[in-house]
């Protein structure tokens, strides 16, 4: 429970940290009045733009200091109220524009990521049991390609093959459509190829470290002793080998988050989704602070959530993290847990297996 | 055993080199709990010297060896070394005493830096001491090389990972011995190696030992190891010592249960001590909520309840150099048991 | 379980047994040419240094080497059955069990240690999930695992060292094996220890009738548990004898240098151990002759030469020229000690240990 | 033995001590495939330093050919092909829709993506790298402060930041490399760190440290020997996920202005038209890109295989 405070307290500190920077990167750097008002906030000669100048100002706070400013979005931020737009015409609310482009996003990446790992998870077991056999070598050569393989190039390679050339697959993406159903009009068929574009991508990054993690376990004692035991070769690959060799997967599955959302942005760009990616960039572009913010925020979060969620999977997978016999996320270890507390562990550990050999 | 008091402390000797008092070292775990991984130590060595202290995994052996190296510096207690006390020393002041006391490890792999050449390696002290680098340094390094078996050529450009077990165990001790130092402390320095090397590595020891006056502290788990290489040997279980003396004395005559017990269990064909019936019982207790009074009651065939209550203090067998901390130590074939409670129940919860 | 216990039937017999492994420098002969029986119900103490084989040999005739770089040859019969490139699946959790030397390492530290033992019941005995337990805590109970019940959800880590070696014993009993092979099974334990898991493996090895291969360095560990002694060297059967009789009349210099260069609880402080010179031969291009030629005190020219046959006196076999305590061997000590070098150059003084 | 194809490779040889006595490990090679790639990133590399003088085409020309045709009138007159032109001898990766010619636009686009990814490294790497290893081997206060600085930048979606800072301030080269160089700081820094409190733990700096020596001398003699190795691998990496970061920005159209780079030269043939008229315009770039990419990766593969020093010992003498 202390624990569980405590990581909950650092969560909120670190994305203070994150606001504040970004918050203050914005305002220092770009110029809200401009951006809100266009020409007219250097025109300080004409009374009629003075005027539109101190409204303006008073409306979004910009009379006030950058400190009081913070305070009143952060204040805003805490209750779901992510403020207002920066555009010249009306106030629309950000929450509008995230709730409209989200779920979008989301479905995306729930697919790409779906493919991902289930593409990764048989891919690398299948290499690792035959490690350096023909089949292996193969694998691990595609693996390297797709690895090696940004994005947006993937993106135009599957576009060129899959909507133009076999014109199997639609390139017009709309944002109303329906999710589930198979024609082009749907969202399922029109995420496909994005997601096969993110996805396709993470596999590869997958299967390498999980096939990797996957032949270290297998050279194990305990996987001897399962065979031993006659246990079958599924079994000693999927109960015995598999779970243990998930580690180094789950952490950068955590880690990957905001790498994704970079992924998700030249993707959405590329194939003119209406997502989140798209969202910020337009916002960049047209200096729409507070919903590049918003973004920035979501993103943070989203990492310490996945972060937090690794966390107890860890545990879930191996028992002895739930014993503190194992160190847990590398991430966040460093900070929640005190040096001396380490340094304690590692001293009973080296204790007892003194004389291991 | 576990016993404290410090009767067995030679005070008055003047050759004493290394005298560790009331040594405790103890590490903290989660909030309020503490590792109690050393406690109230007290040894002593004189010139010339070796001691082997013994004991199971578990034990506190490897973190008394650290403890009197400074590193990590102890909780509490004194390390005298020539009647000065390292626990106060700091920064230049411990750092100039350093060569006097080297270390030999356990584990070859570790202890070797593996970007590093043997004889760099070697001659790292020689270079940390003696910044004008002149000849006659070198030559002590080529000298010690030879000394320990290994050829210097070959020093000069292979790495440590194109040497076996044994021949980086001679590295490890080339390097304590380029200082000259008094004393070496090592903790296993042959229980990683193969039985055959691990002669070999024994026998280096005692020639070194001969050649560059040495004194020794050596920390083992094989008590046929420590019996060959030690003058006095100290036997520890769970932080503290049980029994301490002239090595010949101890495993001959041994008077604590828990060192029976230790000898009895050596799978030594000609083990006089194999037929000791004595069980040890249960599980080695946790070194965060160690037992009250004497720490081996838990396991121990002849605890009573005053071993609960009273910790035992050292106390000498006859006029012999054999101390042991038990309050009913096997003396003169002495048999005699008080009302035995096992297991000792309301002892595990009174020591909450 | 009745299996004819005469000597016509042996459980295991090899003949002229062999396993190398490719590598980059040709074929390494880990296992060269081993011939041995071993009886229903007899245990067998193999005993060597790192890289003698012992352990590749019985990996080997469990079949638990990787198929690739691994080539077998020679014979392996198991109760009559060839063994030598056939798959040994059918063995595995119904006659032959394996203990390995790290209890830490070899049981699977994400299952909870019920489940390990349980899982070849229920593959290969078929029992229900509730008669497994019941068995699995009767055999908890068997090799002194207190409160069996509560032990059956534990994971490997919340047990101590010898805890966990004796689930590891419970699995091979649970599985009925006609053969155990114990490898180093109580190497990384503390001597307490050790002696309970060893007494452990000995009763429940006579109990069930089972016989027993048990891998060792240490020649204390393997006499009073062992009915045989088997000691191997580069790949190769150095000697070969009922225990007492090996302790009595160790014929091979290796066995003997082995012995002696062992610190013993006897030894007054401070005795000078004998090391063995030299180094292990490499098994990739091995000398040849007498693989221990080159480090021993007795070698004579032909030993370089010609690979020593085996010597046979009742049960006790070696092979060597000059084998200790005949008159051959004595002799060529005595040859070597007067020209003050073997035939292989080997310096015979104080300083012979030296590289 | 038994070679069943349902065998799996435990490769228990490694694990036995056996097999380690007797030497069975592999000797280390780097490997044709290391060289070729080597060979190909000098290759593009001195291409790119030496465009200028180099007698290839000039990027930025249009090398409109022209054919007899007839006008409305019927007469023969020289009339501009409409480019894009296909591959072809002239032009080996063919010209995009200004009949500029591909290859030379590629070679003068690799200019700035890896000079991106340089910069990136040496940015990554100098900074990261001495941060982690502080943090690793002080550890205390030190350490939370900087792994918190790692912290916050890991979870700050690194490309967003690099379009915001790219889009405020301004489009140039140094801008962008130093913004990517600053995202590279926390991956490459944690690796110190990891790297730097593994060998700070390994008894050689307890030796060390028995001797006599200062902090100093342990962090310059035993520690960096030891986190550099595996810094420098991670610096192709770090390379070329530079190049790729680069790109992805280009793609966004927020690289540098001036000059076309790789990700530009795509997205301008990715668009509907170019890419079902005339693929090659995109397809000639993702080519290089791809195989500068894979070369460094694969040499970063091979270098940490390669350094890695196996630290197998037979326990026999």
């Amino acid at each position: 429970m202390r624990r569980a405070i405590k990581r909950l307290l650092g969560l909120g500190l670190l994305l203070t940290v994150i606001s504040m920077v970004t918050f203050a990167a914005m305002n220092i750097l770009g110029d809200p009045l401009f951006n809100i008002l266009g020409p007219i906030a250097g025109d300080v000669d004409n009374p009629e733009s003075v005027k539109i100048i101190e409204e303006a100002k008073e409306q979004y706070y910009l009379d006030k200091s950058l400190p009081e400013r913070y305070a009143r979005w952060a204040g805003d931020f805490v209750t779901g109220d992510f403020g207002v737009r920066f555009s010249a015409t009306g106030q629309p609310p950000v929450t509008d524009l995230i709730k409209e482009r989200f779920p979008r996003t989301l479905q995306l990446m729930i697919m790409a990521q779906l493919i991902a790992v289930g593409l990764a998870i048989p891919w690398a077991v299948t290499a690792a049991s035959r490690a350096n056999s023909k089949t292996d070598k193969t694998s691990t050569v595609t693996a390297f390609a797709f690895v090696s393989l940004p994005n947006f190039a993937l993106a135009v390679i599957l576009f060129y093959v899959f909507s133009i050339r076999l014109d199997w697959l639609p390139d017009v993406y709309t944002a109303t459509d329906p999710f589930w159903g198979f024609t082009h009009n749907h969202r399922l068929i029109q995420n496909l190829l994005p997601a096969l574009t993110l996805g396709l991508g993470g596999a590869a990054a997958y299967q390498r470290l999980l096939r990797t993690d996957l032949i270290t376990t297998l050279q194990e004692d305990f996987i001897l002793m399962a065979r031993s035991k006659g246990v079958s070769r599924r079994k000693v690959l999927y109960k015995h080998a598999l779970r243990p060799s998930l580690f180094s997967l789950i952490t950068v599955l955590a880690i990957n988050i905001s790498y994704m959302i970079g992924g998700a942005l030249v993707v959405e760009t590329f194939f003119r989704i209406p997502g989140l990616g798209t969202a910020v960039v337009e916002a960049v572009l047209r200096e729409d602070f507070p919903v590049v913010l918003a973004i920035v925020m979501i993103v943070a979060t989203a990492f310490m959530v996945f972060n937090y969620l690794a966390d107890l999977l860890y545990g879930v997978i191996d028992p002895r993290v739930r014993t503190n016999e194992k160190e847990s996320t590398p991430i966040f270890r460093s900070l929640w847990k005190s040096q001396t507390n380490l340094e304690a562990e590692e001293k009973i550990n080296d204790e007892t297996v003194e004389v291991s050999s | 055993m576990a016993g404290s008091g410090t009767a067995h402390l030679r005070k008055d000797d003047p050759n004493i080199l290394l005298s560790v008092q009331n040594l405790v070292v103890e590490f903290p775990v989660g909030l309020r709990k503490k590792v109690h991984a050393v406690t109230n130590l007290s040894f002593d060595i004189a010139e010339g010297e070796t001691l082997g202290i013994v004991g199971e995994s578990g034990c506190g052996k490897s973190t008394t060896a650290r403890a009197v190296i400074q590193l990590p510096k102890p909780t509490s207690g004194v390390v005298e070394f020539e009647q000065k006390d390292l626990t106060n020393l700091k920064g230049e002041s411990l750092r100039n005493i350093r060569p006097d006391i080297q270390m030999i490890f356990q584990d070859p792999i570790s202890s070797l830096n593996p970007r590093r050449s043997v004889f760099n390696i070697v001659s790292e002290g020689v270079n940390i001491w003696n910044e004008t680098n002149d000849d006659s340094s070198e030559d002590r390094v080529i000298e010690i090389i030879k000394d320990v078996g290994l050829d210097v050529q070959e020093a000069l450009v292979k790495r440590p990972h194109e040497y076996s077990g044994g021949q980086c165990q001679r590295i490890s001790i080339a390097r304590a011995l380029v200082l000259d130092p008094k004393i070496i402390i090592c903790d296993e320095p042959v229980s990683a190696l193969d039985v055959s090397v691990q002669a070999r590595i024994l026998n280096m020891l005692e020639d070194m030992k001969e050649r560059y006056g040495l004194t020794l502290l050596f920390i083992s788990h094989d008590l046929s190891v420590v019996k060959n290489v030690s003058d006095r040997v100290a036997v520890m279980y769970l932080g503290k010592l049980c029994e301490i003396g002239d090595g010949d004395l101890l495993y001959e005559e041994p008077a604590h249960p828990y060192t029976r017990l230790l000898l009895a269990a050596i799978p030594d064909p000609n083990n006089k001590h194999s037929g000791n019936q004595d069980i040890l019982e249960g599980e080695l207790p946790s070194p965060i909520n160690p037992p009250s009074g004497c720490r081996f009651r838990t396991r121990c065939p002849r605890a009573t309840e005053k071993c609960t209550v009273e910790e035992p203090e050292f106390q000498q067998i006859g006029n012999s150099d054999h101390w042991v901390a038990c309050h009913f130590p096997h003396i003169d074939g002495d048999n005699k048991q008080d009302e035995i409670i096992w297991p000792p129940q309301e002892a595990i919860e009174g020591s909450e | 379980m009745t299996y004819p216990t005469d000597e016509e039937h042996p459980l295991l017999v090899l003949e002229d047994y062999r396993i190398g492994f490719n590598t980059e420098r040709g074929l390494a002969k880990a296992v060269d040419g081993v011939s041995l029986t071993l009886k229903r119900g007899q245990t067998l103490g193999i005993v060597g240094e790192s890289g003698s084989g012992k352990t590749v040999l019985n990996r080997g005739v469990i079949g638990l080497l990787a198929a690739r770089n691994t080539v077998e040859s020679g014979s392996a019969k198991f109760e009559g059955e060839e063994l030598v490139g056939e798959n040994r699946q059918a063995f595995w959790g119904t006659k032959m069990a394996m203990i390995f030397q790290d209890p830490m390492t070899s049981l699977n530290p994400v299952m909870k240690v019920g489940n390990q033992v349980m899982e070849p019941l229920r593959q290969h005995q078929k029992l229900s999930k509730s008669e497994a337990k019941k068995r699995v805590a009767d055999i908890f109970t068997l090799v002194g695992i207190p409160e069996p019940i509560k032990r059956l959800d534990q994971y490997p880590h919340e047990l101590s060292g010898g805890m966990r070696q004796r689930v590891m014993i419970s699995i091979a009993l649970a599985i009925e094996p006609d053969l155990l092979i114990a490898d180093e099974p109580t190497t990384s334990l503390d001597v307490t220890v050790q002696k309970y898991i060893l007494d452990l493996l000995t009763r429940v090895q006579k109990e069930q009738g089972m016989s027993m291969v048990l891998i060792t360095h240490d020649l204390g560990v393997a006499r009073g548990r062992a009915d045989e002694i088997l000691v191997m060297y580069g790949g190769r059967v150095m000697e070969h004898a009922p225990t007492e009789d090996l302790f009595e009349k160790m014929s091979h210099p290796y066995t003997s240098a082995l012995f002696s260069s062992i610190p013993h609880l006897h030894h007054k402080k401070h005795t000078r151990l004998t090391p063995i010179p030299g180094t292990p031969p490499d098994i990739v291009e091995p000398p040849t002759g007498c693989r221990f030629a080159p480090r021993c005190t007795y070698a004579q020219e032909i030993c370089l030469l010609e690979s020593p046959p085996m010597t046979q006196e009742g049960n006790h076999r070696y092979a060597c020229f000059f084998p200790i305590g005949i008159q051959q061997g004595q002799e060529a000590l005595t040859t070597n000690q007067q020209r003050g070098h073997t035939a292989s150059g080997l310096q015979i003084q104080k300083k012979a240990e030296a590289i | 033995m038994t070679t069943h194809e349902e065998e799996i490779d435990y490769a228990p040889l490694l694990g036995s001590d056996d097999a380690l006595a007797i030497g069975l490990a592999p000797k280390k090679k780097l490997g044709l495939g290391f060289w070729i790639s080597a060979f190909w990133v000098v290759l593009i590399t001195l291409l790119a330093v030496l465009a200028p003088i180099l007698p290839i085409k000039d990027p930025s020309e249009n090398y409109v050919v022209t054919e007899k045709a007839e006008n409305l009138r019927g007469d023969l007159v020289e009339k501009p092909v409409q480019p894009p032109y296909s591959l072809s001898g002239k032009h080996l990766l063919g010209t995009d829709k200004d009949a500029r010619d591909m290859l030379s636009r590629t070679i003068f686009g690799a200019r700035i993506s890896l000079a991106v990814g340089f910069i990136t490294a040496i940015l990554g790497l100098a900074i990261g790298g001495a941060l982690g290893m502080l943090a690793g081997y002080f550890k205390g206060w030190l350490d939370k402060i900087i792994s918190a600085f790692f912290l916050v930048s890991l979870s700050f979606p690194g490309l967003i930041l690099a379009i915001l800072v790219v889009s405020l301030l301004d489009r140039s080269l140094w801008t962008i490399s130093i913004t990517i160089g600053m995202l590279a700081i926390a991956p490459v820094g944690r690796l110190a760190r990891a790297q730097t409190i593994t060998f700070a733990e390994r008894e050689f700096v307890i030796a060390a440290e028995t001797l006599g020596a200062k902090r100093s001398r342990i962090i310059l003699r035993e520690m960096l020997p030891n986190v550099l190795i595996p810094m420098a691998t991670l610096s192709m990496l770090v390379v070329a996920i530079a190049i790729v970061a680069e790109g992805a920005l280009a793609f966004l159209g927020l690289s540098v202005q001036q000059t076309a780079t790789w990700g530009k030269l795509i997205l301008t043939g990715s668009d509907m038209n170019s890419l079902e008229n005339a693929p090659w315009i995109a397809f000639g770039p993702i080519i290089f890109l791809f195989f500068t990419v894979a070369a460094l990766n694969y040499m970063s593969d091979r270098l940490r295989d390669y350094f890695d020093v196996r630290e197998i010992y037979d326990l026999s003498d």
